[in-house]
C-alpha cells in the first residue's frame, strides 16, 4: 500500500519503523525532540519542537527521552559519543541540524568514524547515521545554507546518502540505519515538503544504485539531490524543443553508481552535471572525471557543469536565487553540446 | 544615579530603539513580508545597552544571529540594517549577510555569526591583537547560554586566559538554548562559574537592569585596558520572542513568562529613573524612535536589491 | 598492603613487561630499525597497569598514540604489539594502525588515537552505550595534560555529566605536552580542578604509585558501575623518553629528571611490597618478561608483511 | 644570489626576512619554538624544536616568545584568534602541525576565515596564513599522513597553496604572507629535505601562475604538490620510450592557473593528473572536469588520474608504498592513452 507523503513525513515514518523494531536506535541532538527541562509544561509526551524542521516530530511520544534525545550544544561531544555508542552495540541517529555546522565536529567523523575500522584491522564497525541538513533557497544565509556534500564524499570510510524524493528517502534511511558503517544522511531543506508515493511497509534502497529520473536518449544530465527536479525541468523544456535528456539522481554519492551513468552517457553522448554547490573539487568534477576516463569513447561534446559559483551563499534573495542553477542554465548548457557537435 | 542626565537619555533611546525595531520585525514576520530566519532581541535591550555604548572607536566585538539589538546599541543606523533583513542594497552588508549577519567595522560591529560560539575566538583573537600592537582597546564577545557546551567557548576562553586578552565575554543568559531549558543543559551553578578553572573574573548579573549591566562591564574594561586581562559577565535575562519568529514557545510557563514581564528592562529603567526623568519626556522619545523606525524601513522597502552582478564579487579582496 | 600475594605478583609483571618492551622499541628506534613515530611509555607504568588491571570483561577504554604501555596493562600478547610497531601482518591491527593506533576489542581496547582528545568523546559515547543498554560496564579515556585545551576534551566532560555517563577519564599528567610545560600552559590549579564545572568528581593523585593510583580507580568504578556517573582521576606522572622517540627532550631540568627518576614506579612497588615478596623473585620475573620479550620481536620480525591486496580491505564493513 | 637550501630552510628564510620587516607577522603554533614555561632550563633564545620539522627553527632567538607563540593544543582557540587579530591589524601565521587535524578547527575556517568579507559585504578582510603539514610516506599513520587539499580548495574565499620545490616554497610563502586574504599554506612532510636554487633576497611567485617543470608534447602529466617529481620521474622513463611528457606543477590550487593546463593540454592532447590523496571529489577530478569541459577538443584520449585508493593510509610499510602513486602506475597511465590512439 502507498500512500502520498512529503520527505519530511517519509524519513519521520522510517525512523520511526525501525526503532519500533530495533530498540538499540536512539535520536541524538539538538532539539529533535525539544522542551527538554520542561515536561512541566509540556503535556505529557508532546515534542514542542521535533527538529527544526519537524522531522523527528512526535517520536518523542511513542518513545520517549531515552530515545529521542535532546543534547546540548554540542556536536563533537554527541557525534563522538554516538561513535563510542556504536562500538558497545548501539545504533545511533544523530543529527548536525545544518550541514554547514560540519566544522564542529568534522574530526570526529574525518579521523575515528571513517579510520577506526581501518586502522585497527577489520575487527571494530561504526554503524551510525548522522543525518544533516543540506542546501540554499531558503533565505538562511551563508551559514545555514551549504551543502558540502563533496567533504564527506572525499573521506574513505563514509558513506554518503542524499534522497531527492520521499520514497527514496524512506528506502534510504532504512538501509542507512542497518548499514554497519557510518553513514552520512543530507536531507535538503528545500525538499521536505515535496510529495511522492510512498509504501507504507518498511523497505530498503540499496546504495550505489541510480535512480533513473526520466528515460532520453540525447543528452544524459545528472541531477545532485535537490537539482534533480531543477533538471527534470530542464528536461521538459528540452523535450519542446526535441531533445530528449536521461536524467540521472545517484541518490548515493559514496558508494557512486558508475555503471548507470556510464551506461546512459554511453546511450547520449552527451553530459550535464548539475549542482548547487561550489564548484571546486565538488561532485560534478568526481563524475565528470569518472567520464572523462571510462566513458571517454561515448563522449561527443564538453561535459558541462552547472553549478553554483565559486562565492559563499548570499542571503539577498535575488543573489541567492542567482546562485542557485535553474533549467535555463541547463538547457543553455545542452544546446552549447549540441552546437559543438554540428561544429 | 550618578551618571548624567543626557547619559540616561541616551541609553533610553537606544533601548527603546530596539524594542520598536524589533516590534516592526516581529510584525514583518508575522506576515510574511521578509525571508529567513528573524531572530529578536526584544526583553534582552538592557545587555546590549549596558555594555555597547562603553566601548571605545577602535575596540570591536563579535554577535551573534540575534544581533540586531547590538547593532542598534552601537547606534548603527536603523535605515542599513532594516535593509540588510530584506536583503537590501542599502543594507549595512549590501544585503549578503542578511538578518544573522549584520556587521559593520565602522562602529566596532565584527559581525552576526550564524554559528553558536563561532565569534568567541574572533573576539579573543582582536583582544590579542590589540594587546600585541599595544593599543589599550578591548573586545567583547556575545553568546548564549547554549553556546557554553561548544568546544569554541572553551577554547576561547582557555586562550585568553592563557595570553591574557583583553576581551570581555557577555553571555546573554536567556535560560533557553532554543527550545531547551537552562536546567537540562547546564552542568555547573551558574555560567559564571564555569570561569572558574580558567581563572577568569566572572559575575552573574542581573541583565533587565541595564545600570548592573553597566557597571559590570565599566568593571571588566577597566580590567581590560589596564592589563588585567580577560573577564566574564553573566546577564541574566530573557527573550520575549521565540528562538525565532514563528517558533511557538510551548516549553515556557506562562507564570515565568509574567514575571520577567514584570522584570522589563523598559519598564525596570522608568522605575530607576523615576523622579529625574519626566515620563512624558520618555515617551516623546518613544515617539520619534517609532517614527525612526518607520521611515528606516519605508526607506529598506523602498530600496533596490543588489544587482546580480554582486553574487561574485567580495569573495576575495585585492591584492594591494 | 591488602592486596593479594598473586595480585602483587600481577601488577609487577604488567609494569616490569612494560618497561621491558618500551627498553627494546627505544633501542630499535635508536637503531633505525622501525619506521614512523614511536611514543614510549616508560616512567608511567603505574598509571596503565593501576588503571587497566580493574576493568572488566565488556570495559572498553581508548587510548592514545602513546599506547603501547596500555596495551600491555591489559595483557594483549606482545608479539601482535611488537608486529604491529613494526607493521607487519601478525600485528594486532595486521600492521595498519601501527604503534600510535594500537586496538585489541577482544582486550576491551578499543584503540590508540592519533588526535590530542579524539578519544575521548568516543569513550564517552562507550560509557553511555552501556547504560542505556542496561550493563554495568564502565569505559575508561586516556589523555595527557596537553589534552585540557582541546573543543573535545570540554564537550565530552560536558557530555558525560549531562548524561551521567559511567566513564572515568584518566590523565596521564606527565608535565609535558611535547616540548611545553605544564605551568606555561594550564590555567588551572591542576587539572583535576577543572573537573568542577562539570559536577565531576576528579582527584589528583600520585601516579608513580601503582597503588594510589588503582585505589582511585576502584572509587572511580565502584562510582561508575553504581549509577554514580563520571569520574576523573589526574596522575602526576613522568615520561622519561621524548615526545617521541628522537626527540632530545632539551627542556627538562635534569634536576627533575633526577627527582622523577626517584620516584620511579618500580622502585616504588620494590620498596612498598619490601618485605612481603622477595626482590628475588621480583627479579626473576623481570628476567623471564625480557625473555619473552625477546621472543616477541623475533616473532614480529620473523613475520611476513601484510599481502598488498590487503591496502583496499577493512574500508567498509560488509552488509549483513 | 642563489644558493642551495631545501624547502625547510627556504620557508624558514622566507618566514625571518617577511617577519624582519613587517612587525605585524606574529607566529602562532603548538612547539613553533618549544620548550615554554621552561626558559629557565634553554640557554637564552634557544628553541629546543623549531617545530615538528624544523621549520620555524632559531627564529625564537631572533623574534622572541612575542612573535613566535607556542600555544596550547587548541586549534579552535588559535585559528581563530588568529582570524580575530588578523581583522584588527595583524598578519598571523599559524601552523596546524599535521593537515590531518584539520577537523579541530575547520569551522574557523570555512565559516569564517573565508566568508567573513563576502557576508560582510566586502568591507573586512582575513589576512592569516595556515600553515600545515601534508603527505604520506613518513610512516606516520592514517592520522597523520592525509593531504585533504580539496577540503580547503571546495572552500570559496580561502587561497590554497602547495608548493614542490624550494625556489617555490619561499616565494610562495612571501606572496602567501603579503596576501589581504585566508591563505593555506601546505607543506609536505616529505618533500622538506628537498634542494633547489633559492635566492637569497626575497621574492614573490604570484599565486594562479603554474610552473612547467618539464617541456613536452606529447601528453600533459599534472603532479599534485610532491606528484610533481614523482611525474618527472616518470617523464624520465616515458622519453627513453620516445614520449616526451609535460610537467605540470599548478602550485596554487585556489586560484588555480587553468589556461597553463589547457594549453599545454591543447598542445599534447593527453592528460593524466597524479595525486597520492584519496580519489573522490579531489584536485584531479577538479583539474579533469576542467579539461573535459574546456579542453575538450584537444583531447586525443582518456583522461586519467592516478591516486591514492579510497582507503585511509595504512601504517605498513609495503602497504603504505603500495597507496602512493610511483612511476610505474603513471607510465602505465600514459601508456594505455598511446594504445587508446591507436585503437
Ligand atoms: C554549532 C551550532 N550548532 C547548532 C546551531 C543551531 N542553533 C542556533 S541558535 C541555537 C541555540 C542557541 O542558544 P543560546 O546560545 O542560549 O542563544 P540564544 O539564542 O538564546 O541567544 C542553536 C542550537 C548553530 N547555529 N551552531
Ligand atoms: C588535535 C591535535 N593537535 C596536535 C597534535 C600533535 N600532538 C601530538 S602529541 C601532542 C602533545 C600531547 O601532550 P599530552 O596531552 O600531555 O600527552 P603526552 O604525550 O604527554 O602523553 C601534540 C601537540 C595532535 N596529535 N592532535
Ligand atoms: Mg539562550
Ligand atoms: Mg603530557
Amino acid at each position: 500500500m502507498t500512500r502520498t507523503l512529503n520527505i519530511k513525513d517519509a524519513l519521520n515514518e522510517a525512523l520511526r519503523q525501525e526503532m519500533e523494531v530495533d530498540s538499540r536506535i536512539v535520536l541524538m541532538g539538538e532539539d529533535i525532540a525539544g522542551g527538554a527541562g520542561r515536561d512541566d509544561v509540556n503535556p505529557e509526551g508532546t515534542d514542542c519542537w521535533g527538529g527544526v524542521f519537524g522531522v523527528t516530530k512526535d517520536l518523542l511520544g511513542q518513545f520517549g527521552r531515552e530515545r529521542v534525545v535532546d543534547t546540548a550544544i554540542a556536536e563533537t561531544g554527541f557525534v563522538g559519543a554516538a561513535i563510542g555508542a556504536s562500538l558497545v552495540g548501539m545504533r545511533p541517529v544523530v543529527e548536525i541540524m545544518f550541514a554547514d555546522f560540519i566544522g564542529t565536529s568534522y574530526d570526529q567523523l574525518l579521523n575515528h568514524a571513517a579510520k577506526l575500522r581501518y586502522m585497527y584491522g577489520g575487527k571494530v564497525s561504526v554503524p551510525i547515521v548522522v543525518r544533516t541538513v543540506t542546501g540554499a533557497g531558503f533565505r538562511a544565509g551563508a551559514e545555514h545554507s551549504q551543502t558540502l556534500y563533496s567533504l564527506y564524499t572525499h573521506v574513505p570510510g563514509l558513506k554518503v546518502v542524499a534522497p531527492s524524493t520521499a520514497r527514496d528517502a524512506k528506502g534510504l534511511m532504512l538501509s542507512a540505519i542497518r548499514d554497519p558503517n557510518p553513514v552520512i544522511f543530507m536531507e535538503h531543506k528545500r525538499l521536505y515538503l515535496l510529495d511522492d508515493d510512498v509504501p507504507e511497509e518498511p523497505y530498503t534502497i540499496p546504495f550505489g544504485v541510480a535512480r533513473i529520473a526520466r528515460e532520453g536518449s540525447d543528452v544524459t544530465i545528472v541531477g545532485v539531490q535537490k537539482m534533480v527536479h531543477t533538471a527534470l525541468d530542464a528536461a521538459k523544456v528540452l523535450a519542446e524543443q526535441g531533445i530528449e535528456a536521461e536524467v540521472i539522481d545517484p541518490r548515493t554519492y559514496s558508494p557512486l553508481d558508475e555503471d548507470t551513468i556510464l551506461g546512459s552517457v554511453e546511450k547520449t553522448g552527451r553530459l550535464v552535471i548539475v549542482d548547487e554547490s561550489h564548484p571546486r573539487c565538488s561532485l560534478p568534477t568526481d563524475i565528470s572525471a569518472l567520464v572523462a576516463d571510462k566513458g571517454f569513447a561515448s563522449l561527443r561534446s564538453p561535459i558541462k557543469m552547472v553549478t553554483g559559483p565559486h562565492t559563499p551563499i548570499p542571503f539577498s534573495p535575488p543573489l541567492e536565487d542567482a546562485f542557485i542553477p535553474d533549467p535555463d542554465q541547463i538547457v543553455a548548457a545542452v544546446k552549447s553540446q549540441f552546437e559543438y557537435a554540428t561544429t | 544615579m550618578t551618571l548624567a542626565r543626557e547619559t540616561l537619555i541616551d541609553l533610553w533611546t537606544r533601548m527603546i530603539r530596539i524594542r520598536r525595531f524589533e516590534d516592526r520585525v516581529a510584525i514583518i514576520a508575522a506576515n510574511n513580508e521578509a525571508d529567513g530566519f528573524l531572530h529578536t532581541y526584544s526583553g534582552q535591550e538592557a545587555v546590549a545597552v549596558g555594555v555597547l555604548p562603553l566601548l571605545n572607536d577602535g575596540d570591536a566585538f563579535t554577535s551573534t544571529y540575534r544581533n540586531h539589538g547590538h547593532a542598534i546599541a552601537r547606534n548603527i543606523p536603523l535605515d542599513g540594517l532594516a535593509g540588510e533583513v530584506y536583503g537590501k542594497a542599502n543594507g549595512v552588508c549590501r544585503g549578503k549577510g542578511g538578518s544573522m549577519h549584520v556587521a559593520d567595522q565602522d562602529f566596532g560591529m565584527i559581525g552576526g555569526m550564524g554559528i553558536v560560539a563561532g565569534g568567541l575566538p574572533i573576539a579573543t583573537g582582536a583582544a590579542y591583537g590589540y594587546k600585541y600592537l599595544g593599543k589599550d582597546n578591548v573586545s567583547a564577545a556575545f553568546f548564549g547560554d547554549g553556546a557554553v557546551h561548544q568546544g569554541a567557548w572553551h577554547e576561547s576562553l582557555d586562550f585568553a586566559a592563557l595570553f591574557q586578552c583583553p576581551v570581555i565575554f557577555v553571555c546573554e543568559n536567556n535560560l533557553y538554548a532554543e527550545s531547551t531549558y537552562i536546567e537540562y543543559h547546564l552542568n555547573a551553578e551558574s555560567i559564571s562559574a564555569m570561569a572558574a578553572p580558567y581563572g577568569i573574573p566572572a559575575v552573574q548579573i542581573d541583565g533587565m537592569d541595564v545600570f548592573a549591566v553597566r557597571d559590570a562591564m565599566e568593571e571588566a574594561i577597566e580590567r581590560g585596558r589596564s592589563g588585567g586581562g580577560p573577564s566574564l559577565i553573566e546577564a541574566m535575562t530573557y527573550r520575549y520572542g521565540g528562538q525565532y519568529e514563528g517558533d511557538n514557545q510551548l516549553y515556557k510557563p506562562a507564570k515565568e513568562v509574567t514575571w520577567w514581564r514584570e522584570q522589563d528592562p523598559l519598564l525596570r529603567f522608568r522605575e530607576t529613573v523615576d523622579g529625574i526623568i519626566d515620563a512624558a519626556e520618555l515617551d516623546a522619545i518613544d515617539e520619534q524612535v517609532q517614527a525612526e523606525v518607520t521611515v528606516a524601513f519605508d526607506v529598506a522597502i523602498a530600496a533596490p536589491w543588489p544587482d546580480v552582478s554582486e553574487l561574485t564579487t567580495d569573495v576575495y579582496a585585492p591584492l594591494a
